[in-house]
């Protein structure tokens, strides 16, 4: 265990604001879901080093990523439902066609 | 999981480099199976991180859940809503431009606090072992979970019949 | 279980049957049989009320009961009534009976809108029956909420305006109310003792202090003077009355706008007697200027409702003037001021409901010599006008001599110039009944179409007939319930000075 | 004689009869059944006035009763309105008067409105009428006057709107009605003041105390009159009002409009002498403030000469006898602004008011009544359809003869020994106003026997197409009945009956004022007789020399117009529609302000919850560094 916490961190930035970068940039609504993903595991990383370099003798942050991912998995499987079903209707899943019920 | 330090080194610097690498490509190709195949190379990368700091049941729930689930239906989700080869659009020069800078910004600023910040310990002691996980993810005393575990088993309950109500043709 | 209770039980039963009943003949006979019965127990109330004081019970509640409801803010449901909730109850009863009649008809949505208009009358005899300032309010509450959906659904012309201004103005009006409610009740007793909700209690404590009675008076009194349609809050009341199904401006005018009477005189000045005192001056003019300038408004509007409104503007600014008198006699004559513009408005809104029905057009402009077309309603119409402006013999002249000769027997004589000056609307109220009563009823028929219309039918009458009795009766003998209101008034009186 | 309250409760119940049955009754049987009721009621009215005129007096005084007192609805510990019977000699007077003319317009309706539509209706609004006029000078407090004021008031709206589809007769009802209110505005006030000040309602509780305002109210004055004049002031503003003293006399020309026999039962023998009551009533307490009596003395003068000049040029033979009704109401007010209760002397003008409401009610009322003959007969109220008449209708010309006679002041008929205690006292008090009172009243016979001539002289009627032909006899009954009582009512000994202080009071002519007033009316009848025997210009040239004079009394002086003005361009263009139009656009405005200042700041920023993910990413990312690099900078 030599590799200081810090490199693990830096990577789990990198990922997460490759995570911003993709969501803020695409439009497609699939490629924003795998922006979300990529994001949601930066943190789990960020959850498990923290537990693992500052707290080793608890597993709070392991847990928590734990429930992160079965909820990641949950909201996936919503997301992706919706999205198939809204190419159903319009034949496209780009989010700026989605105005239909704004104001 | 006993390793010679450097070839932890180096397994670490290779999957920094894929983690990396392939976070960033998932993010912007333009065809969106690539970036699927991108994101599997991620995630499994973060599972190998898992491994080294002695997580082997968050890397093989890591594995299991998001490379063989998520990404089975992100999958078949691309696989339904778009042709084979099909580009996605390219999103404008300035919008990329500005989601550069605002991640680079971002990165800097969350870097520098990270950095800056006097971390207090560094100990490192031994991981727990499965059985204690599963102990902790089905008790009911202090730090444990028996409660939000039952509570995302309904989640994940909910969430299949959504999903099925949701997409199912009507 | 307290009697009192029943008028909140009967209601909610009403509600269940109407809930269950299933086309037109079912969802009337429901109405028509719970209506009857809560004039049954009203009336029965006010004979056991009665026979309580004549049996030498000096309480200053009568049947009163409590029972825990919140503890942390103790908060209670607890009931009672003195002589001015028992009128009140009357009233609102009788209205409640007129008004079911008045919506005969009613189209679409029959049981939804008795529903609703059921659920008003919950808010309204709770309102009534409460003793705790938040059940109070509460009920304050329950009964403002109905009247969006029933002016919203089923009223008419810009009903969606109307609906939204009056309930936003109302709205605001509770907003002020919940603030000096909490005000109320963290100075409801003397340092180290419990607080309370309880309004005797509060009462007998005498426990808020004086730089605070200042702020909390004028917040309570605006908050239930915007629903007495005190100037300049009053707007809301045109343009809701104008938009509202008939019942509903029966209900509204004859019954609703007195809980904001009622309130300011058991809220504002029963608990804060000493700011009641000070700060009368300016209500005083507020008030005043209502009553004159809701006459004269009245003059000049074309839109039989709106006449009417303002009409109420006026009426209403002099029960909240004669309240402020704080003196016996004008507070008596304010209570029977609430009761007599309570029937003779709703009978006033009957009849405009019956005649719109018909002619579809509210503006006195378009219609003329329906006396030769509808005599009933017409002939009826002239007597809520005489009742309007004072007819010695209705219900008017009664409550409004009350309340000037009570007001002018005030020692200061600002009030006395102000009385003279509110006197001054007995003409004007005369002059626009009388215009609209000779361009609507007399004169030559304005629209041929007209001549085809019928006369009123058999509910309309019962329904017109039932208010107009109640409102000679009142002016005929007057004696019994005047005492009754004044006898519950000494104990108040005694305390404000 | 606790039966008189049923001279009170037959009206109202016939009124309840006839009103809740109204068309399910027929006609004639509605008629005949309100007749009844008050010939009933006349009987009781005239056994009460029998025994109370033949009692014995206690110290040279009838007494008072109060028969029936029923506290109505009490106000404070002192202040009650009582509702019940008092009576006294001028209250039993009322009471024979009332019921007497109204007995005779019941019988005359009769034949009048036979045939009208809403017969029924009718009758009960006169039921209505006799109850509240009859329960009005019964009074034993000014509250319980003041209520039945106002319903002789109301009574009075629905008569003369009688025929509700002729817009006249509905502008004339409201008029009538908002006139007298306004002024009864001024009896409320007055009411108020002086109650407050005496702690009573109660005219026994008044009258015998009569300095009770002066010294209970002393020192507080109002625009340099005393508190007690402005309440005295005031409650004759009320009586004023429905007395149609000038300036508030407008309503009353107008009132005409209504039936005939109705003009002749309110606003000719009863309900317009309120007024007079009214002061007579409050008499003892007019007494201690002098200044308030010559008040009433200057606006009765006034009213008289007035009503008297505007008589002489009306055309509309009702609006003539309306104007001589305001000039003969304002006798008798000018009579009690002249009277004192010092002595009985002094008092005279008191009982000569007294007497002249008696005559003037009976010779008036058959005046009316001869005038609704005639319109029965012409269809007209217009003179220029008249002329010649005596011959087609004999007894209405005999009739109205002797009234006119009775009026303009020529004895032996009853007007003459009124009218000349009127003179008598006024004269005595203030020889200016008795010179004026003589010219009133001798205007008063030119314009009666122009009215006489115009219509029974002149010029004769062709009668092609339509021949005017004599009454029925249920209409003709009153007429000689009438005609009778004012033959004799002058030897009546009134002042025996009715005296300032109840004494008895002989009496006397004084032969100066009396010789003076019938010269003077026998010349002013020769120079009708002159003008209008026979049809001639005499008349036109008359009218041509005094075109302005004349046109400004034709149309009453354009007092009318004034008020016309006041109320439409001041009151309503002025003040009920700039506060419409305050109320809608500025306080209404001020709301939706609110609503709409709201709305605007939420449509603004609605944009914000625009739904768009990506967008929000941004801000949330922004708004994070945003607050991190600050944290940091902070840190630093």
């Amino acid at each position: 265990m030599e590799t200081p916490m810090m490199y693990y961190i830096v990577i789990s930035l990198v990922m997460f604001f490759a995570g911003v970068y993709g969501f803020m940039t695409r439009k497609n609504m699939l490629m924003m879901l795998i922006s979300i993903e990529l994001m949601l595991n930066a943190v789990d990383i960020n959850f498990a080093v923290f537990n693992r370099f500052l707290f080793p003798g608890q597993m709070e942050g392991m847990i928590f990523s734990i429930f992160a991912i079965a909820i990641a998995a949950a909201e996936t499987a919503i997301a992706i439902a919706i999205i198939i079903n809204i190419y159903r209707h319009i034949r496209n899943i780009d989010a700026d066609n989605l105005d239909d019920m704004k104001y | 999981m006993e390793l010679l330090p450097l070839a932890q080194q180096v397994i670490f610097y290779l999957l920094a480099a894929v983690i990396v690498i392939c976070s960033i490509l998932a993010v912007t190709t333009r065809r969106i199976l690539r970036a699927a195949t991108y994101l599997l190379f991620t995630l499994l990368a973060t599972a190998g991180i898992y491994f080294m700091l002695d997580y082997t049941f968050l890397g093989s729930v890591q594995i299991a859940v998001y490379a063989g689930g998520i990404l089975v239906l992100f999958v078949f989700s691309i696989l339904l809503t778009s042709h084979p080869g099909e580009e996605t659009e390219k999103s404008s020069k300035t919008k990329r431009i500005l989601g550069l800078i605002a991640a680079i910004a971002g990165i800097v600023t969350c870097g520098y606090a990270l950095f800056t910040y006097p971390w207090s310990s560094t100990a490192v002691g031994e991981a727990q072992s499965i059985q204690q996980i599963g102990h902790a993810l089905i008790g009911m005393e202090k730090f444990q979970y028996l409660l939000p575990f039952e509570a995302v088993s309904v989640l994940l309950l909910a969430c299949i019949i959504g999903a099925i109500m949701i997409a199912r043709k009507r | 279980m307290n009697f009192l209770s029943l008028f909140v039980l009967i209601p909610i039963l009403m509600m269940a049957g109407l809930a269950i009943a299933r086309n037109m003949k079912e969802i009337r006979t429901v109405a028509v049989t719970f209506s009857a019965l809560q004039l049954g127990l009203a009336i029965y109330t006010v004979f056991k009320y009665l026979s309580e004081r004549i049996a030498g019970n000096t309480e200053e509640m009568l049947f009163q009961a409590s029972m825990m409801w919140y503890e942390p803010l103790n908060i209670h449901y607890s009931v009672g009534v003195d002589g001015i909730s028992i009128v009140m109850i009357l009233l609102t009863a009788i209205i409640v009976f007129a008004g079911v009649f008045a919506s005969w008809k009613i189209e679409p949505l029959s049981k939804e809108f008795f529903l609703w208009l059921t659920l008003l009358s919950i808010g309204v005899y709770g309102f009534f029956i409460s003793i705790d300032l938040f059940t109070m309010f509460m009920f304050y509450e329950v009964a403002l909420i109905p009247m969006y959906l029933l002016i919203g659904v089923w009223g008419s012309g810009k009903k969606n305006y109307s609906a939204m201004k009056l309930t936003l103005m109302l709205m605001g009006g509770s907003a002020l109310l919940m603030l000096g409610i909490l005000g109320i009740y963290y100075h409801s007793a003397p340092e180290g003792q419990p607080l309370t909700m309880n309004i005797l209690e509060i009462a007998n404590n005498n426990a808020i202090p004086h730089d605070w009675q200042y702020f909390l008076f004028p917040l309570t009194f605006v908050g239930f003077g915007i629903l007495g349609a005190m100037f300049p809050f009053h707007t809301w009341s045109p343009d809701g009355h104008a938009s509202a199904p008939t019942a509903v401006s029966m209900l509204h005018a004859g019954v609703l706008m007195k809980l904001g009477g009622y309130g300011c005189f058991r809220v504002a000045i029963y608990l804060m007697p000493f700011a009641a005192q000070e700060l009368s001056w300016i209500f005083l003019i507020l008030t005043g200027i209502s009553v004159v300038y809701g006459a004269f408004s009245a003059c000049v509007q074309t839109d039989l409702k709106y006449i009417n409104a303002y009409s109420s503007v006026s009426h209403c600014g002099l029960v909240l003037f004669a309240i402020l008198m704080l003196n016996n006699t004008a507070m008596t004559g304010a209570v029977m001021q609430m009761l007599s513009h309570g029937l003779m408005t709703a009978l006033f809104f009957a009849l405009i409901g019956m005649i719109y029905g018909r002619t579809h057009t509210r503006d006195i402009r378009e219609m003329g010599g329906l006396m030769q077309i509808m005599p009933f309603l017409s002939v009826c119409y002239v007597i809520a006008g005489l009742a309007s402006l004072g007819l010695p013999g209705l219900s008017g002249f009664v409550a409004e001599m009350t309340i000037f000769v009570g007001s002018f027997q005030h020692t200061d004589t600002f009030h006395r110039v102000f009385t003279i000056v509110a006197c001054c609307s007995i003409v004007i109220t005369a002059v626009y009944i009388l215009r609209v009563v000779g361009k609507l009823l007399y004169g030559a028929v304005q629209d041929e179409h007209h001549r085809q219309l019928t006369d009123a039918t058999w509910w309309e009458r019962l329904s017109a007939v039932t208010l107009i009795i109640c409102v000679a009766a009142i002016g005929c003998f007057p004696g019994w319930i005047s005492n009754l209101i004044s006898n519950s008034l000494n104990a108040i009186v005694e305390r404000l000075s | 004689m606790e039966y008189t309250i049923f001279i009170l409760l037959l009206p109202l119940a016939m009124f309840l009869l006839l009103g809740l049955l109204d068309t399910k009754l027929k006609p004639r049987v509605a008629g005949i059944l309100g007749t009844l009721g008050m010939t009933v009621c006349t009987a009781l009215a005239y056994y009460t006035a029998y025994l109370f005129f033949t009692q014995s007096r206690v110290d040279g005084v009838y007494p008072s009763h109060t028969p029936v007192n029923y506290e109505w609805l009490r106000f404070t510990e002192h202040l009650h309105i009582d509702l019940g019977i008092y009576l006294d000699p001028i209250s039993v007077m009322m009471l024979v008067v009332i019921t007497t003319v109204s007995l005779m317009v019941h019988i005359y309706s009769l034949g009048y409105m036979h045939g009208e539509k809403g017969f029924q209706r009718y009758y009960a609004f006169l039921s209505l009428f006799s109850m509240s006029m009859l329960g009005l000078v019964v009074a034993t407090n000014i509250f319980q006057m003041y209520i039945f004021w106002e319903l002789v008031g109301v009574s009075s709206y629905l008569l003369i709107g009688f025929y509700y589809t002729k817009p006249a007769a509905i502008a004339a009802s409201k008029k009538a009605f908002i006139v007298t209110r306004f002024a009864d505005l001024g009896f409320l006030i007055g009411i108020l003041i002086l109650s407050f000040f005496t702690k009573t309602f109660d005219f026994a509780t008044l009258t015998a105390n009569p300095s009770a305002i002066i010294t209970e109210s002393a020192g507080m004055t109002f625009m340099g009159c005393s508190v007690a004049s402005w309440a005295l002031a005031l409650i004759f503003m009320g009586g004023a009002g429905k007395s149609a003293m000038f300036p508030l006399h407008i309503w009353l020309p107008d009132a005409m409009e209504g039936p005939t026999p109705v003009s002749a039962l309110i606003h000719a023998a009863t309900m317009v002498v309120a007024g007079v009551y009214l002061v007579a009533r409050l008499f003892p307490v007019y007494c201690v403030t002098p200044e308030v009596l010559d008040l009433i003395t200057t606006v009765g003068a006034i009213t008289a000469l007035y009503a008297a000049i505007v008589a002489c040029v009306q055309t509309d033979i009702k609006r003539v006898l309306a104007f001589s009704t305001i000039s003969q109401i304002a006798f008798m007010i000018v009579a009690l602004g002249v009277a004192s209760d010092t002595d009985l002397h002094a008092g005279l003008g008191y009982m000569a008011s007294m007497f002249h409401l008696f005559t003037h009610a009976m010779f008036k009322a058959l005046l009316f009544l001869g005038a609704g003959a005639i319109i029965h007969a012409v269809h007209s109220n217009e003179m220029s359809e008249m002329g010649g008449l005596r011959k087609y209708m004999p007894i209405t010309h005999i009739t109205f003869l002797i009234a006119c006679l009775a009026i303009a002041g020529i004895p032996p008929f009853s007007g003459f020994f009124s009218k000349d205690e009127i003179l008598t006292a006024v004269m005595h008090k203030s020889t200016f106003w008795g010179i004026w009172m003589t010219i009133v009243a001798g205007l008063t016979a030119f314009y009666m026997f122009r009215l006489y001539f115009r219509i029974f002289w002149w010029k004769e009627t062709d009668c092609s197409h339509h021949t005017p032909h004599e009454a029925p006899l249920t209409m003709t009954l009153p007429l000689i009945f009438l005609a009778v009582v004012t033959c004799v009512a002058g030897f009546i000994p009134f002042g025996e009956l009715v005296s300032v202080n109840g004494q008895p009071y002989h009496i006397h002519l004084d032969m100066s004022v009396a010789t003076t007033s019938i010269i003077v009316a026998v010349c002013a009848i020769l120079l009708a007789t002159w003008m209008y025997l026979k049809e001639n210009n005499k008349p036109g040239n008359i009218e041509k020399a005094t075109s302005v004079l004349h046109r400004a009394a034709y149309r009453r002086f354009y007092i009318d117009e004034i008020y016309l003005f006041i109320t439409h361009k001041i009151i309503f263009n002025l003040i009920c529609r700039p506060i419409a139009w305050f109320d809608r656009h500025i306080i209404d405005g001020t709301m939706d302000m609110f609503a709409n200042v709201t709305q605007c700041v939420s449509a603004r920023i609605k944009g914000l919850q625009s739904g768009s993910v990506q967008g929000y990413v941004w801000l949330i990312l922004i708004g994070s560094l945003l607050v991190a690099t600050i944290t940091i900078c902070c840190c630093l």
